[in-house]
């Protein structure tokens, strides 16, 4: 049964201004879909339409088949986490607990045994922060496990990011713009990583990326949308993309050589 | 926009809560929170045979009010909520452990556990309170939850008028308090009793408080106060958990004022004010937010404070015609000047500066050393 | 140093706390140039547009600013001497509308008509923005606020322009457009720019000069052709 | 530092040395509810100077602890406590409030500390069984209640009598006075209002409305000010009978300021010598101890209740004998008898504990408030307002009382 | 009928004095994101300075100009000599600050002038004028309302259309962008005090004469009353000030007149709730922010 997430004609309006027109994708499981675009095309949108923070105008999403009325905090029950435009890490909390933080909802423990300091809370607390060391491991940043994440190069914060949404185990995956200031190597990493999340052994899962980087696009992509206007204006693999007019005109555009002209 | 968190921890805080790093957690919550609780108990009682009565009691307050900032800081510092209303959850639970211990006397009834019975409803009570407000709060930020809680305080004494019937109005009612248990000995000073009974309740609490921050819900509330989006899409419902950082609160803001009542035998809807509202805020920043102990020094403090300058000013001989004049108003002026120059010079409160000195202590040992 | 050298850096040191983030920057850039920073992720290229632009107060070493010792110059004097600086993370003020963003820029000069025209350049130059004059800037979209940012630099017609990372978060299309326009600048107006990338390629292919940071230290500072070109010099100091 | 000697008893008494009283009051020095009243206690403690100057009360000097409790009833408990426990006072003297007070009473009852002369009008201070070593001393409120109706009845026959009260025990009780005289249905509109809400404006406006002649006011003084200005305003002008609590001239005029001539007429009642008869020996007398040990601060009704206060005080010390002990004034006070500046008598006896038992009337005239009438006496039961016609005392020649 | 005009009429005159108070909070608000607890206390001061230059000079005019000067100052001195050095990192650490020098002016205004009332002249009749037999507004509800109208045109039309008011949001906004831009930071915010507790005194001068009179305490319930006002309003909106002045002083009136004025604290909470759960950024609430 391979339906992942789906997408149906969705409208997103703000005021006078159309953000998403019409906009139908699907995110098959355990694949890497790219969604690429000019700047304002309605990517960002489109996430917060997946995330409910924005309810589409027209339209309707389904998961696995099943209708979906998303609500943020009901997502990772579903097996959907997310990433943020810049970081959204919790200033207060040191990195493993912005880890921990991310499997909120796998804790089993009560509210009573919270309070009371039992066992059950105890044991919950630990297991959390097992699985976020092991996430930390993972991605290579344990050794940050205790550390302000205010504190760290802009790289780390990322994966840091990056780990808190994993935690939740999730299904799907929405990347926004995980490469935005990182260096070349850090990309060619975030790649390699990114490539590798559909085909783990534990907890594999399918990614929806939004990213201006498209070295890291094309390089981890199973399958590309490209909106414009709130519309999509091309969809296929990166190969049929790169070589789309219409993708190049409006997106892609003229090497900067060409541009001065 | 800043003001939507009303707290941003200072950098040194990240430890919070307790003992840095993350493997010393690995025993029970329990039995370490437990054994400092005993510890602290055992202290009390040796420190209630070691002061005069007066002492007693003071101390016996803060131990009351130490479970109002302790609850405040939990809303405040922890889950970044404001609130200027936490003098009339106070009164909530100081007017609940009223009317019950009336109830009480009037239908004759004695027991030791009257007490416990009625400082346990004036929590339910609280909480009921707490949970409306809370309700309202967990859709405003900043100055508009500021503005809400600020009309709570207000109100709550108000009520009290407008219903006199039941609360008294102004004048208030009394809360009759049993002696202490005959088992102790005929001459056994109230002061300690009071002491006693205050510490222990206060201990519990704080007990229940220092598990629940070290839970899941603690790391919750923390991260409601830094990123509430980021919050969101880590599966936190947000405003669920503001209610819930709020009833706690209440809760343990309810049984302060139930304490504060038995300490004073009397509820008036004078004693919590907005002034004192606003008082427990200073406490708690003063004190150190988003720390348990400095709720502790800003319990002390309330206490302390109008007492340390009432002597300082006692200790100057005035002319009469100049003593008409500062009496009273010195005390508040130096109180008043002492909260700016603390606040800016040590914006992380007493418990900031306790921390800062610590850190510089440990810091020079090893080179000392080497 | 000659007299065309609009910006020169000596023995720069600076930092947050105890420890420095930069050891001794020395740095030329010739009036009517591009140089371009790169370097790893926390090498110091934010916190040497910081120092420069005073954001940060450098614990030694020297900024001249066509000649001009910039040491004790409060910040805000620093966009009537000519530098604008484009932080990190763009600085579009979100309770602000695009216009309002946008005169900011121009508000410190005494030209009046000519930071108006100056003004109007922008919106032609980033149509997106003149479809969004009254919209409040955290209305804007990611690249939206990018351009929105640079835009409101050139009300204020720098000599001088420090920009952090310009390419982050724009689209493949704006970025070669962004960079062939501060070639445009510099060709047609002289505009000299401090250039902070990650996008390497771009940054060099647009740069007269590259300067390649690491650990806080200029490792090297060569004509950008040669960076690009040379196919070790690359391999050593920019990992491609 | 009090229990350091013993009493000339033997036992030690808290706060007694052979030469030093220490008495403790608790009083609203700041805070909104400090006006006026931060004057009370210096010219209580002015007084015991003075008492000092001239060789203290059976050779022991009188220390008077003022502590501030900004009429905060939670501060009250704190500062009182203090005063016992740690000051080790031999007597709480004028403590000042009725919310604040109350709190205390069991705190001092269990304690054993004689609580004296509480500066309120509230009844409850009166209650000698539930609490044996609490004393009032201002004239209750439902005495001057009938008191001012009983003016209303005699003299404003057939006027529209309407009443503001505080939304507390001084309102309530006060508005159950008048009602006793007139008769319950006899209040055309009875109106109230709360200090934390200083628009007076629609009770004022209810007044005019319904064609109020006599208003009485028991008021603070603040809102006193603010219903006259307030009607004022309205084109409302009432006959205005004022509480002695809010009626004192001085603090109202001030506070008018220019519009001060609209308390022309005005009725208000009191007790205690009025600070403007510079005739009056007591006036004499406190006017040159407030000059000698109070910085001759501003003289006003305020100054002569509390040197009224002081004065009672070292009569009941005196009367209590040499071998001061807390039963012992307890018992001076419950046996009655003292003769001051007051106008009408004290009531105090084992069965009775609240203060002052009447009232006379006086008039705003020419800018000048005057008594005029006779002094009446009433209780706060039933029972009909007399006349009180005994002369009153003449102070003694050096100020200070002897034994009787 | 007559009541309920009578009422109106009222509540709009204590309303119109409100949101003279709660313009300086808004003010303060915009220019330095600070709720200015202390508002209340420096207006005060400003007005006793004000009470002293009159009777000493038997003039209101010159002192009510006086009051004006002596709030910007002290604003202006606030600022520097205080707000300046505290840390913003939390809000809350301002508010502290603020409820400090709340208890510090209100001490030294207790021991220069005593606790007592003084009384605070109003420069026109309060007598209200009667037409048709009902009492309708008095020749200084007029002035009140004037004088508000022209403040609050004047500093709308400041914030909105002059540089200075663009340099002043931008600097409240974003202090390091601003100060990158040529924004002198620092004197804006100087200036944004300096304009608040000029108005706050402005305020102060109007409020007073309608209160119990001159008190280190008089400004307690106004405060609370403004602050409401501020809340219902929109703490960002200048118009949002007046318009919940307004309000909040015709509830106030309305319960005291029709049901009691014991009720009116449980009244105003009622308001706050009614407004804040439709509209949690008061009845002017600028556009929610775009969060992600
Ligand atoms: N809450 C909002 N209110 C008003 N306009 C909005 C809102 N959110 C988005 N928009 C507008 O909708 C359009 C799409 O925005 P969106 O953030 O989805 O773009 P994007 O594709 O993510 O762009 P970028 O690549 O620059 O991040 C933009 O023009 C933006 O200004
Ligand atoms: N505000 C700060 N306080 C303390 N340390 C900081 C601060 N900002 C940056 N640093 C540290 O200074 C170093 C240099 O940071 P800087 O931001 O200048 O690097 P960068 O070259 O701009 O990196 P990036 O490519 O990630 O933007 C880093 O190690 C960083 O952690
Ligand atoms: C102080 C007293 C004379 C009056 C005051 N209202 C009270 O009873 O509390
Ligand atoms: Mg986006
Ligand atoms: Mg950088």
């Amino acid at each position: 049964m391979e339906r992942g997430l789906e997408l149906h004609h969705i409208g997103v309006r703000f005021g006078g201004l159309t953000a998403l027109d019409d906009v139908s994708l699907r995110v098959p499981p355990n694949r890497v879909v790219g969604v690429i675009g000019p700047n304002g095309a309605g990517k960002t949108t489109l996430f917060n339409v997946i995330c409910g923070f924005v309810a589409p105008e027209t339209g309707s999403l389904t998961l696995d088949g099943r209708s979906l009325r998303p609500r943020p905090h009901r997502l990772t029950r579903l097996g959907i986490a997310r990433t943020l435009q810049g970081t959204g890490l919790f200033a207060g909390l040191s990195v493993l607990e912005n880890v921990m933080t991310g499997a909120s909802h796998t804790a089993r423990a009560g509210f009573v045994p919270a309070l009371l300091g039992l066992p059950a809370s105890d044991r919950d607390e630990r297991r959390l922060r097992g699985d976020a060391l092991t996430i930390l491991d993972e991605l290579g940043i344990a050794e940050h496990a205790e550390a302000a994440p205010t504190t760290l190069p802009f790289a780390v914060r990322q994966r840091v990011a990056l780990a808190r949404a994993l935690a939740a185990r999730p299904r799907l995956l929405l990347l926004d713009e995980p490469a935005g200031g990182l260096g070349a190597d850090d990309i060619a990493e975030l790649a390699e990583l990114v490539r590798q999340l559909p085909r783990r052994d534990s907890d594999p899962c399918a990614v929806l990326l939004v990213e201006h980087h498209m070295d890291l696009v094309m390089a981890v992509c199973d399958e590309l949308v490209v909106l414009d206007f709130g519309r999509v204006i091309a969809a296929g693999t990166p190969d049929e993309i790169r070589d789309d007019p219409a993708v190049t005109d409006a997106y892609l555009g003229a090497t900067v050589e060409e541009a001065s002209q | 926009m800043s003001a939507t968190r009303a707290a941003l921890p200072p950098k040194e805080q990240l430890d919070e809560p307790g003992g840095r790093p993350v493997d010393r957690r690995r025993g029970s919550t329990l039995l370490r929170h437990l054994a400092v609780v005993l510890a602290a108990g055992l202290l009390l009682v040796a420190v209630s045979y070691s002061v005069e009565p007066f002492r007693n009691f003071q101390l016996a307050t803060v131990a009351a009010y130490l479970c109002a900032t302790a609850g405040l800081t939990v809303l405040t510092g922890l889950n970044g909520q404001l609130s200027l209303g936490h003098g009339a959850l106070m009164a909530t639970g100081a007017y609940t452990v009223a009317l019950c211990q009336t109830a009480f006397a009037d239908r004759g009834m004695t027991g030791g556990w009257l007490l416990p019975l009625s400082l346990g409803a004036a929590i339910v009570s609280t909480v009921a309170v707490g949970a409306v407000v809370g309700v309202a709060a967990a859709r405003l930020r900043g100055p508009y939850l500021a503005g809400v809680t600020l009309a709570v305080a207000v109100v709550v004494p108000a009520l009290a008028v407008t219903f006199d019937g039941v609360f008294n109005g102004e004048q208030g009612l009394s809360v009759p308090v049993e002696p202490p248990p005959l088992s102790l000995g005929p001459y056994f000073p109230y002061e300690r009793w009071q002491l006693w009974v205050t510490g222990a309740a206060t201990l519990l609490a704080l007990l229940l408080l220092a598990n629940l921050i070290r839970s899941r819900y603690g790391r919750t509330f923390r991260a409601v106060r830094d990123d509430e989006v980021a919050a969101r899409l880590a599966g936190i419902h947000v405003a669920r958990t503001q209610v819930l950082a709020f009833v706690v609160s209440a809760a343990t803001a309810g049984l302060g004022g139930a304490l504060l009542a038995v300490l004073a035998q009397s509820v008036s809807p004078g004693a919590f004010s907005l002034t004192l509202s606003l008082f427990l805020l200073m406490a708690v920043v003063i004190g150190g937010l988003g720390r348990l102990t400095g709720a502790l020094w800003g319990a002390v403090l309330l206490v302390a404070l109008p007492d340390l300058t009432h002597s300082v000013t006692e200790m100057l001989t005035l002319s009469p015609a100049v003593a008409q004049r500062l009496e009273g108003n010195l005390p508040l002026a130096i109180f008043g000047l002492t909260l700016i120059v603390v606040m800016i010079a040590a914006p992380g409160g007493v418990q900031g500066l306790l921390s800062r000195l610590g850190r510089a202590l440990l810091a020079r040992r090893p080179t000392r050393r080497s | 140093m000659t007299a065309t050298d609009l910006l020169v850096v000596r023995g720069l040191v600076a930092g947050y706390g105890a420890a420095p983030v930069l050891r001794a920057i020395d740095l030329t850039v010739p009036a009517g140039t591009i140089a371009a920073v790169v370097g790893a992720n926390g090498a110091g290229k934010t916190t040497l547009l910081r120092a420069l632009s005073g954001m940060i107060r450098p614990a030694a070493g020297q900024v001249l600013l066509a000649g001009e010792d910039l040491r004790g110059t409060p910040v805000e004097q620093l966009v009537r001497r000519g530098m604008a600086h484009v932080p990190e993370g763009r600085g579009v003020i979100s309770e602000l509308t695009v216009d309002e963003n946008l005169r900011l820029g121009g508000l410190w000069r005494r030209d009046r008509a000519d930071a108006g025209r100056a003004l109007d350049e922008v919106y032609q130059l980033f149509e997106p923005l003149a479809r969004r004059r009254r919209h409040l800037g955290h209305q804007l979209s990611g690249g939206e606020r990018q351009m929105l940012a640079l835009g409101r630099a050139l009300v204020g017609r720098p000599r001088l322009l420090l920009l952090d990372e310009p390419s982050l978060g724009l689209a493949p299309r704006v970025v070669a457009r962004t960079m062939a326009l501060l070639r445009q600048l510099r060709d047609r107006t002289g505009l000299t720019v401090l250039l902070v990338e990650q996008n390497v390629r771009s940054a060099l292919a647009v740069a007269d000069q590259g300067v390649v940071m690491s650990l806080g230290r200029v490792v090297i500072a060569a004509p950008a052709v040669q960076l690009r070109d040379d196919v070790d010099l690359r391999h050593a100091y920019l990992g491609f | 530092s009090g229990d350091d000697g013993p009493g000339s008893g033997g036992a030690s008494v808290p706060g007694v040395t052979d030469t030093e009283i220490v008495v403790g009051t608790h009083m609203p020095l700041t805070g909104p509810a400090s006006a006026g009243y931060s004057k009370i206690a210096p010219a209580t403690k002015a007084y015991f100077d003075y008492v000092n100057a001239n060789g203290g009360v059976h050779g022991r000097k009188i220390t008077y602890k003022i502590m501030d409790d900004g009429y905060n009833p939670a501060n009250t408990q704190q500062v009182v406590r203090q005063l016992v426990l740690q000051d080790k006072v031999f007597a709480v003297l004028n403590g000042l409030g009725t919310p604040t007070h109350t709190g205390v009473l069991d705190f001092l009852k269990s304690n054993r500390v004689p609580d004296l002369f509480v500066a309120s009008g509230s009844r409850s201070w009166d209650q000698p069984d539930k609490y044996p070593g609490t004393f009032g001393f201002n004239p209750d409120y439902t005495v001057e209640g009938k008191i001012l109706a009983n003016y209303a009845k005699a003299n404003l026959a057939g006027q529209k009598v309407c009443f503001l009260g505080q939304d507390d025990d001084f309102g309530r009780d006060s508005l159950a006075g008048v009602e006793k005289v007139l008769g319950a249905g006899a209040v055309a509109v009875k109106q109230t209002y709360v200090t934390s809400n200083t628009n007076v404006a629609p009770q004022i406006g209810a007044f005019k409305a319904a064609g109020c002649q006599v208003v009485v006011l028991a008021t603070v003084p603040g809102f006193t000010a603010l219903s006259v200005g307030t009607a004022a305003r309205l084109g409302f002008k009432p006959q205005w009978l004022v509480s002695n609590v809010g009626a004192d001239h001085p603090t109202l005029a001030k506070q008018l300021g220019a519009a001060a001539p609209l308390l022309e007429g005005m009725v208000g009642t009191n007790y205690l010598p009025m600070q403007n008869d510079t005739a009056n020996p007591w006036i004499q007398l406190f006017t040159k101890v407030n000059k000698e040990h109070n910085g001759d601060a501003p003289f006003d009704g305020n100054t002569v209740y509390g040197m009224s206060v002081g004065y009672l005080f070292v009569q009941v010390l005196l009367a209590a004998g040499k071998d001061l002990t807390r039963e012992k004034v307890l018992d001076a006070v419950q046996k009655g008898g003292y003769q001051g500046p007051g106008l009408v008598p004290l009531r105090f006896s084992a069965t009775d504990h609240s203060g002052y038992g009447g009232q006379r009337l006086s008039r705003v005239s020419g800018g000048v408030q005057t008594y005029f009438g006779p002094a009446y006496e009433t209780d706060e039961a039933d029972g009909a307002v007399n006349e009180y016609t005994a002369t009153p005392a003449a102070p003694p020649a050096n100020g200070v009382p002897t034994v009787s | 009928m007559d009541r309920f005009v009578f009422l109106t009429v009222d509540g709009l005159s204590r309303g119109a004095v409100y949101a003279a108070f709660a313009l300086a909070l808004v003010l303060i608000w915009r220019a330095a994101r600070v709720v200015n607890f202390a508002q209340g206390a420096m207006a005060v001061a400003a007005a006793y300075v004000a009470y002293t230059v009159s009777t000493a000079t038997g003039s209101y005019w010159l002192g009510f100009v006086v009051a004006i000067v002596a709030g910007l100052l002290l604003g202006a001195l606030v600022d520097r000599v205080v707000m300046r050095h505290v840390d913003h990192a939390s809000p809350l650490n301002p508010v502290i600050v603020a409820l400090g020098l709340v208890l510090l002016i209100q001490a030294v205004l207790g021991m220069v002038y005593g606790s007592e009332f003084r009384p605070a002249e109003a420069p026109f009749s309060r007598s209200a004028l009667t037409v048709g037999g009902v009492a309708v507004l008095s020749p200084y509800d007029l002035f009140v309302f004037a004088t508000i109208g022209v403040v609050v045109s004047g500093l709308a039309w400041m914030f909105a259309r002059t540089p200075v008011g663009l340099r002043m949001r931008a600097a409240a906004f974003a202090p390091e962008v601003s100060r990158l831009l040529g924004v002198n930071v620092g004197g804006m915010l100087t200036l944004g005090w300096a304009l608040a507790s000029g108005v706050g005194a402005l305020a102060a001068m109007l409020v007073l004469p309608t209160e119990l009179g001159l008190h280190p305490h008089a400004m307690d319930l106004v405060f609370v009353s403004a602050f409401t006002a501020a809340v219902v309003g929109g703490l960002d909106s200048p118009p949002g000030a007046v318009v919940g002045g307004l309000v909040v002083g015709l509830l106030l009136s309305y319960v005291s007149g029709y049901a009691g004025s014991d009720l009116t604290p449980l009244a105003v909470l009622v308001l706050l709730l009614a407004v804040l759960l439709v509209r949690p950024g008061g009845l002017f609430a600028p556009v929610a922010a775009r969060r992600v």
